[in-house]
């Protein structure tokens, strides 16, 4: 059995990682939705869990697959509450713009 | 028996007087400070017989700190214008109701505790902490129980706390550096620290602050006219009486022997600096109007001729000092007092608003003008001894600081009694003065009593003094 | 250049631009959609790695239960037209200079980091088939694992802490 | 013995200054009045018994009491010393002081607080034993301000009246400045010499080989200036005159025999230093010269008729300094005590006078009260006749004496202080004329009370006249009692020459002349052409400027007084608020940062996140591309 | 572990109560739980074990600020029985979510595995999400629980991203072989980047400049007991999973690293202080002083070898006397729509216990002697001097200084002015966790031995 990182490289995984993490984190600067920033925050999950499939296939160790079932929970867990957080500042504020949650500042 | 006596003393006094309730506090307050006062005599009897009244015991292993009190001549001396002054203070707020008065005479018997605290300790952190806890007390007293207009002295008062702490700060900062070299905070081991020039400098410098901010010398005396105008009187008087003097004490116990090289090297910078306080304090007194802004600076011009003594580094000018301490902290008093008799008539404290009292109030005016007379170092009283053995140590330096320090005894009778003039003397007062009464009389006869008998007989005093002053003479002029 | 790598390449390019399309999308159900897209790429890298069962599992929670609760909320919400305001240049701006910022000094720092020589280890072992990755997670990881449904029950008992109407006791 | 009886000597006044202070009120008026006269009585007898005791002894009575304060290099003792310059000086103070108590029980029983009056009177004289008979300079220094003390609640005795009050506390602060002086003057003999002591003094200085003459020069000025302070002298002298707003007994006691002439006392005592620095000595017998002359010259248009006194003390004394400036201290002490009797004779008489009138002391309202009071009149005279230098007064023995003196050191000193004793002929007998002779130009009410004093008051005249007459007597030209007396004290005078030669006579009858050209152009003027004073508007040209005192205060309070009020006001109000504002300053910049950064957190989720990025990239690059 | 699984069982039990119907007795029960849950700790305190493949490491670090942890848990529940009187029907999932927290807090200070370093920093997150948005009809609450969360995931994805490249360079999870393998010469830059990282992650935890902003906002928002909790137990969480983070990994952290935290400690301390001079919310302001105090506790890092002590001295001096202060805060500021200083006019004479109580908690955070906040500064001072860092202890005294200011506003408030309103009752549970709080402070200012030298 051939390690698939003969062909393609572990930096190539690291780059696209790191881009897509970046593009995360852009959305969530970008984007004034709270619905869009939650999925820019997947995305950056992903990018990770992207490079711990990598890097476990890099130490050909299963540790770096199990995480990413924990980083799964955390993700699913943080969506929950997330959105639950969402749906009350909706109804109390009819948006979900995130510009508008100003009241706290000085 | 040993010095924490005194100190427990204090404390339980206070929680007992918070305890006894606003009727019966001041009254268990002064039976405390009565107790302390003879404690402390007590025990100056047990020191001059050559018994060890020291008290030494680990507090903290890390950082190495002790709880040492260490009473020798100097300490002692100063322990008993703590205990001595406070049961006089107290006695003398005896007219006043005061609301809350558990509280205030609680504070005060706190105050005195941190106070003798601090002149006790010999371990610098535990100093350090007795320093820092006098603040406290007088912070709330002249809050609370201060006169004039809320937020003037909010401001006072906020500013003299952050300003003194601002001070004490860097003190502590420079109590850490050392403790790094030393590896304990005992007195004793942070003299046998090696420190270089520039090391010295700093660390001097960092006290200074502390000090000059305290004791205060200008330029940082911005805080003390306000204060002292603002604060109550029991509270002008512990300020005044005895903190001021926690300042000038431990320039002589710490900062002198801790940096002596620097000490030496900027000895004229620093003489110079308390000169200036003496002629600026005694001008800007002149012109004042208000009683007790005007003994504040007084107060200032007379600090400021003491921490010169206290930096010329001879035995005269540390002698000198440290007796002119404990002459003015009770003149001081007592003038404060009198201020505070004359705000019981007339309610002021303008000076324009007295006059011609004299002719109304023959025992009030002697004794006023005893004080005045005492302010003003006349011969006879214990503030000339000191002044005088502080101005001959200035002239050892160079003979103009004695000029120009001695100048403080022109200007000193001048706005003196210009004061004693405009308030006391004239065409009699239209408002009805009465005389002193019982509590009050007493009061003001122990004052001039003390100043009168250490005037002419202060060799008790440079007795129990010299020696510890030796030997911290001793360690200024260490070499390492 | 292999097939592997440019099967690499393809989903990456997938993966990136369905990303930046999540973004870029007015409408947040294309966000959605694209976003779907992505997570499928992204299963796509996990096979090409050659572990099935992550795989799987990715699609399963990702885009079966996760995007799931998103498009519901976003029904709910009726958000399904563009509300958004729009944003000043300067918020625009920000994001655009800081994502080049991070993204240029990560990749730096990679570029500059010594590159990995030789070839890449090769147990022959197997170390991720269900077989394998059930007896770590429930051996080696079982104190996480379980810790882990202490984090799914705290997140449920928020949840309805957060949505569940209080009974009015005046 | 001797100790128990100095004791007696020292707290007789105090006792009765206690005596008075505590119980006088209750005591009433002649009592304490008699108290206090008894006291200073005895010290006067103990005194006397001294002054017999002190023949046998020529080195002094030391006597040391308990340590006073202590000093790196020496200890001072509270002690005293009695030797004959002391007695001589106790001699007179006591007994001129027990006179003017007497005096004083009546004049001042009008007052409501006589007792008061004696109580300080005693404490005065306390002090002045005490500064007299003080072993070493620092409990000489204690009477010495406390006889300021003494002179200040004295010439405020009379407190309602602020101007009084004002004088009061001018004399106190000038003295003041006289003795922050004397104070450099003995810390520097402290550091010279190790002691303050004046017998350990005296040998130390005299068998020191080595002197550091700098600044023992340095020392005998700033003691000059302390002896400027109490003594009046320029610059100094302003206090004096002003100072005649005290009961005119404590003008007479205080500011005309006793402690004023304290400052010649120390002179005297330390002569021994004084003589080894001559460029002092010539300071002082300039300083006293001009004094002199310039006192005399606004002695003589003075109205006021202690006033004319005043100044009349002050040249007085600056004639005692020319004496001291010359070494002859034995002159200046004989003048000492000459003035101290005919001075005090004239201020009490004075006193009489304004008893009389009722406080009126504006010699342009009297007139003719030779017939009404003749015994005031009789011993004012003589006691004139003596201040002007007319032979066989004791006046003109002493002064005498300084001229001669002067004329054989320098001539134009010489010059200066006959001029300065010829205006004192005229101005004294100016007095003479215009309270005395003519007509009444008070009020009708005045003169319907005008009447000789009692007793109590013209007793004390007597005495006073009758030693102002034959005080020369105590050291006549050649044959001189003072000067033996004196000698264990001046060794100087041992060896000195006492012949009266041709240039002696010429100079005696010189001065004697003087005088009476004095006298004579006073009796022209005031007699003759019938001149009363002008008023006050009317005083113009050089007359105006002596009127007013050569503007000296004035001058004083343009360079002294209003600049240090000026600063006064200057720092409290700039100064002061300044630092304040700078030390607020911090706070308040503080809080303005403060207010400033919260508008930095505006709530927008996008700015903190964009800030955490930030910071990520800032600390990420730092530390792995930086390096 | 023990302490862990004892905690969880809690929990749930909570969760069950609810079932039976005992609310009212929900409270006490937990209470005497959690004493039996700290009893059991510190009867655990000497020994050093690791469970289920190192998984959970209990060492004398891990018990004595789990020990802490659950120490401040008791007083925020028992708060909680006053807090939450008008929502009873929730009080079993507020009561339940705290335990769960302090669960996750344990975790993460007595990890052995980075699994369950993040869990626990998860359960901890979310926890502290529901929290702060707890209050569902209140606007400010809701911002302030989707503030946290949006910034807090956005950390938690930082922290994950650094996880995922120590693994990288490691190829394990298990900090002691990340520590042997540190140790070789060969690193990856892999490893470093992701300490770094995963330290961002944590400094945006305990609010440090510039990861901060949240904080105010978050603090000002959220339900007064839930400010309590993040600004104590959180922070000081928080701030020992760093310290052990740091430490264990024996991540050689170089000169370079050092600068950063001084920066980053001297940036905190000074922003914290200044920005809270001109605040008139007190929890606001309290959120300012919390940034300032991590800049103080960030000092610990840079003498890591020694400074544990320290650090636990100075987190139980300061959480104590915000467990004080946020006490009287609940007392006065209940039934008020905010928290703003003219509420405190007149305590002193209204209710002088409390006042003094607040100016004793407000004094020991301001550093003045006796109380425990002054020795928690001073063995900083102390360690950071000899770490040679004689600047940035300068800068704290500095700062030291104008914290005086605005802690001192408060106080002047409660001395000087006028009272607004009578007096009302104070409940019991109010004046016995003040009491509580502040007497430990005052002990651990006498005594500070007993704790400075526990982990020595």
């Amino acid at each position: 059995m051939n390690n698939i990182l003969n062909h393609i490289g572990i930096e190539n995984y690291i780059f696209l990682s790191v881009i897509l993490f970046c593009i995360g984190v852009f959305g969530v600067l970008y984007r004034r939705n709270a619905i869009i920033v939650f999925m820019s925050i997947e995305i950056m999950l992903n990018a990770v869990n992207l490079l711990f499939v990598a890097f476990s296939t890099y130490h050909q160790d299963a540790q770096g697959q199990v995480f990413v079932f924990f980083s799964m929970a955390v993700a699913a867990a943080e969506v929950a509450v997330g959105l639950a957080i969402l749906v009350s500042i909706f109804r109390n504020l009819g948006s979900i713009t995130i510009d508008n949650l100003k009241n706290l500042k000085g | 028996m040993n010095v924490s006596l005194i100190l427990i003393i204090l404390l339980v006094g206070a929680f007992a007087t918070f305890l006894a309730g606003d009727k019966l506090a001041s009254k268990v307050a002064l039976f405390f400070s009565l107790a302390a006062a003879g404690a402390s005599i007590a025990l100056l009897n047990h020191y001059n017989l050559g018994e060890n009244i020291s008290f030494i015991n680990q507090w903290i292993t890390q950082p190495n700190i002790s709880f040492a009190l260490k009473a020798d001549g100097l300490s002692l001396a100063m322990l008993l214008l703590t205990t001595i002054l406070t049961p006089i203070i107290i006695f003398s707020s005896f007219g006043n109701q005061y609301k809350n008065s558990k509280s205030f005479y609680a504070l005060i018997l706190f105050m005195s505790f941190a106070m003798a605290g601090t002149f006790l300790a010999s371990d610098g952190l535990l100093y350090y902490i007795f320093w820092e806890l006098s603040l406290i007390p007088i912070y709330f007293i002249a809050l609370v129980w201060g006169n004039g207009d809320v937020e003037d002295r909010k401001k006072a008062v906020v500013k003299f706390f952050i300003y003194t702490l601002a001070g004490s700060l860097f003190m502590l900062v420079s109590f850490v550096y050392l403790y790094q070299k030393a590896g304990s905070f005992l007195l004793e081991d942070l003299y046998k620290v090696n420190l270089s020039a520039t090391e010295q400098l700093w660390i001097f410098l960092a006290f200074f602050l502390a000090y000059a901010i305290k004791i205060p010398l200008i330029p940082f005396h911005t805080w003390q006219a306000n204060v002292y105008q603002k604060a109550p009187t029991v509270g002008t008087m512990l300020l005044s009486g005895i903190m001021l003097k926690m300042g000038l004490y431990s320039v002589i116990r710490w900062q002198l022997p801790l940096a002596p090289l620097a000490a030496k090297e900027y000895m004229y910078v620093f003489i110079g600096l308390g000169i200036a306080g003496v002629i600026y304090g005694s001008i800007v007194a002149l012109k004042q109007k208000d009683l007790k802004k005007l003994l504040a600076y007084s107060s200032l011009a007379h600090v400021g001729l003491i921490a010169a003594g206290s930096y010329t580094l001879t035995l005269d000018g540390l002698r000198g000092a440290v007796l002119q301490m404990i002459a003015h902290g009770f003149v001081v008093v007592g003038l404060f007092y009198i201020a505070e008799i004359i705000f019981r008539r007339y309610e002021t404290r303008v000076i324009a608003e007295m006059g011609g009292i004299r002719s109304q109030t023959p025992k009030f005016t002697s004794m006023f003008l005893i004080l005045v007379l005492a302010s003003v170092a006349l011969p006879s009283t214990f503030n000339f001894v000191g002044e005088f053995t502080v101005l001959y140590s200035l002239s050892q330096i160079n003979i103009w600081f004695a000029i120009l320090g001695g100048t403080t005894i022109i200007l000193g009778a001048y706005y003196m009694l210009k004061m004693f003039q405009q308030s006391m003397l004239g065409e009699t007062n239209t408002r009805i003065f009465t005389d002193v009464s019982g509590n009050e009389g007493i009061t003001l006869v122990l004052v001039i009593a003390v100043l009168f008998f250490f005037g002419m007989y202060p060799k008790p005093i440079i007795d129990l003094i010299t020696p510890s002053l030796e030997e911290i003479l001793i360690q200024i002029n260490r070499i390492n | 250049m292999s097939t592997i790598l440019i099967i690499f390449c393809v989903l990456s390019a997938v993966t990136l631009a369905t990303a930046f399309l999540t973004i870029f999308s007015r409408n947040p159900i294309h966000s959605a959609i694209y976003l779907v897209i992505c997570f499928f790429s992204i299963a796509g890298h996990y096979l090409l790695l050659n572990s099935q069962f992550l795989a799987i599992v990715h699609i399963i929670v990702y885009s079966g239960a996760i995007m799931i609760l998103f498009l519901f909320t976003i029904m709910l919400m009726n958000l399904n037209e563009e509300k958004e305001v729009h944003r000043p240049r300067i918020t625009r701006l920000g994001a655009i200079v800081s994502f080049c910022l991070i993204c240029l000094i990560l990749i730096a720092i990679f570029i500059n980091s010594k590159p990995i020589v030789g070839e890449y280890v090769t147990t022959g072992e197997d170390y991720q088939s269900i077989k394998v990755l059930g007896k770590v997670l429930l051996n080696e990881y079982m104190v996480p694992f379980e810790f882990a449904s202490i984090l799914l029950l705290v997140a449920m008992i928020g949840t309805v802490l957060l949505s569940k109407k209080e009974k009015l006791q005046k | 013995m001797n100790t128990n009886l100095a004791l007696l000597l020292l707290s007789a006044p105090f006792l009765g200054f206690l005596l008075n202070i505590f119980f006088g009120s209750r005591l009433g008026k002649t009592v304490s009045g008699i108290i206090g006269t008894i006291a200073v009585a005895v010290s006067f007898a103990v005194t006397f018994y001294f002054f017999g005791a002190i023949a046998a002894i020529p080195e002094g009575i030391h006597i040391s009491l308990f340590e006073w304060i202590q000093i790196s290099n020496f200890k001072v003792d509270f002690g005293f010393q009695l030797d004959q310059l002391s007695v001589l000086w106790l001699l007179f103070v006591t007994g001129i002081g027990s006179l003017i108590h007497l005096y004083s029980i009546n004049y001042m029983h009008d007052d409501e607080n006589m007792h008061k009056y004696f109580a300080y009177l005693n404490l005065f004289v306390f002090f002045m034993i005490t500064l007299v008979i003080g072993s070493n300079l620092l409990v000489m220094f204690l009477g010495w301000e406390g006889v300021g003390l003494c002179s200040y609640l004295l010439i405020g005795f009379w407190h309602k009246n602020q101007e009084f009050n004002d004088a009061a506390k001018k004399a106190f602060i000038m003295n003041r400045i006289g003795d922050l002086g004397l104070l450099i003057g003995i810390f520097i003999l402290g550091m010279l010499f190790s002691t303050l002591d004046f017998a350990t003094l005296k040998t130390a200085i005299s068998g020191a080989t080595d002197l550091n003459m700098y600044w023992l020069s340095v020392a005998a000025f700033a003691l000059f200036i302390g002896a400027c302070g109490k003594s009046a002298q320029i610059p100094l002298y302003t206090w004096l005159p002003d100072a005649m707003a005290g009961p005119t007994p404590v003008s007479a006691l205080i500011h005309a025999a006793t402690m004023v002439t304290a400052g010649i006392f120390m002179i005297t005592r330390l002569n021994f230093l004084f003589d080894l620095t001559p460029d002092v000595q010539n300071i002082i017998a300039i300083v006293g010269a001009v004094t002199a002359l310039v006192a005399a010259t606004i002695g003589l248009v003075q109205n006021d008729i202690k006033k004319v006194l005043a100044y009349s003390t002050v040249s007085q004394l600056g004639l005692m300094f020319l004496a001291l400036g010359l070494g002859a201290y034995e002159v200046a002490v004989f003048h000492v005590i000459t003035h101290a009797f005919f001075k005090a004779c004239l201020f009490l008489g004075s006193g009489s006078v304004i008893h009389a009138l009722h406080g009126e002391q504006d010699m342009r309202n009297m007139g003719g009260l030779k017939s009404a009071m003749p015994i005031t009149f009789a011993t004012m005279l003589i006691a004139s006749l003596a201040i002007s230098g007319v032979p066989l007064f004791s006046g003109f023995f002493s002064k005498d004496e300084i001229l001669l003196v002067a004329f054989h050191h320098n001539i134009p000193l010489w010059v200066v202080a006959s001029i300065a004793s010829i205006m004192t002929a005229f101005y004294m007998f100016r007095l003479m004329f215009l309270t005395f002779f003519k007509e009444f130009r008070g009020t009708a009410e005045q003169k319907h009370h005008l009447h000789e004093s009692s007793p109590l008051i013209t007793i004390p005249l007597i005495v006073l006249a009758f030693l102002a007459t034959i005080g020369g007597l105590i050291s006549l030209p050649g044959n001189s009692w003072l000067n033996e007396y004196l000698t264990p004290i001046l060794p100087k005078l041992a060896t000195a020459e006492h012949h009266l030669g041709t240039t002696e006579y010429i100079l005696m009858a010189i001065a004697v002349i003087g005088g009476l050209v004095g006298i004579g152009i006073a009796y022209a003027k005031y007699i003759k052409q019938n001149a009363v004073p002008s008023e006050d508007a009317m005083i113009t040209g050089f007359s105006k400027v002596l009127y007013n005192k050569y503007y000296v205060d004035e001058f004083y309070d343009t360079i002294f007084v209003k600049p240090v009020n000026f600063l006064s006001r200057f720092f409290r109000d700039t100064v002061e608020s300044g630092l304040s504002a700078l030390v607020f300053g911090f706070g308040k910049l503080t809080n303005e940062i403060s207010y400033q950064g919260k508008k930095v957190q505006n709530g927008s989720i996008g700015l903190y996140l964009f800030a955490f990025v930030l910071g990520l990239c800032a600390i990420v690059s730092y530390l792995f591309l930086a390096q | 572990m023990n302490t862990l699984i004892a905690i969880i069982g809690l929990g749930v039990l909570c969760l069950l109560f609810e079932i039976f119907n005992l609310r009212k007795a929900i409270v006490p029960l937990t209470i005497i739980g959690l004493l039996g849950v700290l009893g059991l700790t510190i009867s655990e305190f000497n020994s050093t074990e690791s469970y289920y493949n190192n998984m959970i490491v209990v060492s004398k670090f891990s018990t004595a600020f789990s020990s802490l942890f659950i120490v401040l848990t008791i007083f925020l529940v028992t708060l909680g029985h006053n807090f939450y009187e008008n929502h009873q029907s929730k009080i079993s999932d507020y009561i339940a979510i705290k335990i769960f927290l302090l669960a996750g807090a344990v975790a993460m200070v007595s990890f052995g595995n980075l699994a369950m370093f993040f869990l626990g920093i998860e359960v901890l997150s979310i926890s502290l999400y529901v929290l702060a948005a707890s209050d569902r009809m209140n606007l400010k609450s809701n911002e302030a629980g989707m503030k946290y969360f949006l910034m807090g995931s956005f950390a938690s994805g930082i922290i994950l991203f650094g996880i995922c490249l120590i693994y990288g360079a490691m190829g394990s999870f298990d900090v002691t072989e990340i520590s042997e393998l540190s140790q070789s010469a060969e690193l990856p830059v892999w490893f470093p980047i992701g300490i770094v990282l995963v330290t961002i992650g944590m400094l945006f935890k305990v609010a440090a400049v510039p990861f901060h902003f949240w904080a105010p906002d978050v603090y000002e928002g959220s339900p007064a007991l839930t400010t309590a909790l993040m600004s104590t137990l959180a922070k000081v969480v928080a701030m020992a999973t760093l310290y052990k983070l740091l430490s264990v990994m024996n991540a050689d952290v170089s000169e370079s690293f050092k600068i950063v935290v001084v920066v980053i400690s001297m940036a905190s301390m000074t922003i914290g202080n200044i920005m809270a001079l001109r605040q008139t919310n007190v929890k606001r302001m309290l959120a300012f002083s919390g940034i300032s105090h991590a800049g103080f506790m960030l000092m610990t890092l840079l003498s890591l070898s020694t400074s544990a002590g320290s650090l636990l001295y100075y987190a139980s001096a300061y959480s104590l006397s915000g467990i004080a202060a946020f006490s009287v805060i609940l007392y006065v500021c209940k039934n008020r729509d905010n928290e703003d200083v003219v509420n405190f006019h007149g305590l002193g004479k209204t209710n002088p216990l409390l006042a003094a109580i607040l100016t004793a908690s407000l004094l020991s955070m301001a550093g003045i002697p006796i109380f425990a906040g002054f020795f928690g500064k001073l063995v900083l001072f102390s360690q950071t001097i000899q770490a040679g860092y004689l600047a940035l202890v300068l800068v704290a005294v500095v700062n030291s200084i104008i914290s005086v200011g605005y802690y001192f506003k408060l106080i002047l408030a409660m001395y000087s002015k006028e009272p607004n309103e009578d007096k009302k009752q104070t409940p019991f549970v109010i004046y016995a966790v003040a009491v509580v709080a502040i007497v430990l402070n005052i002990a651990l200012g006498l005594f500070p031995s007993l704790v400075l030298d526990l982990l020595a």
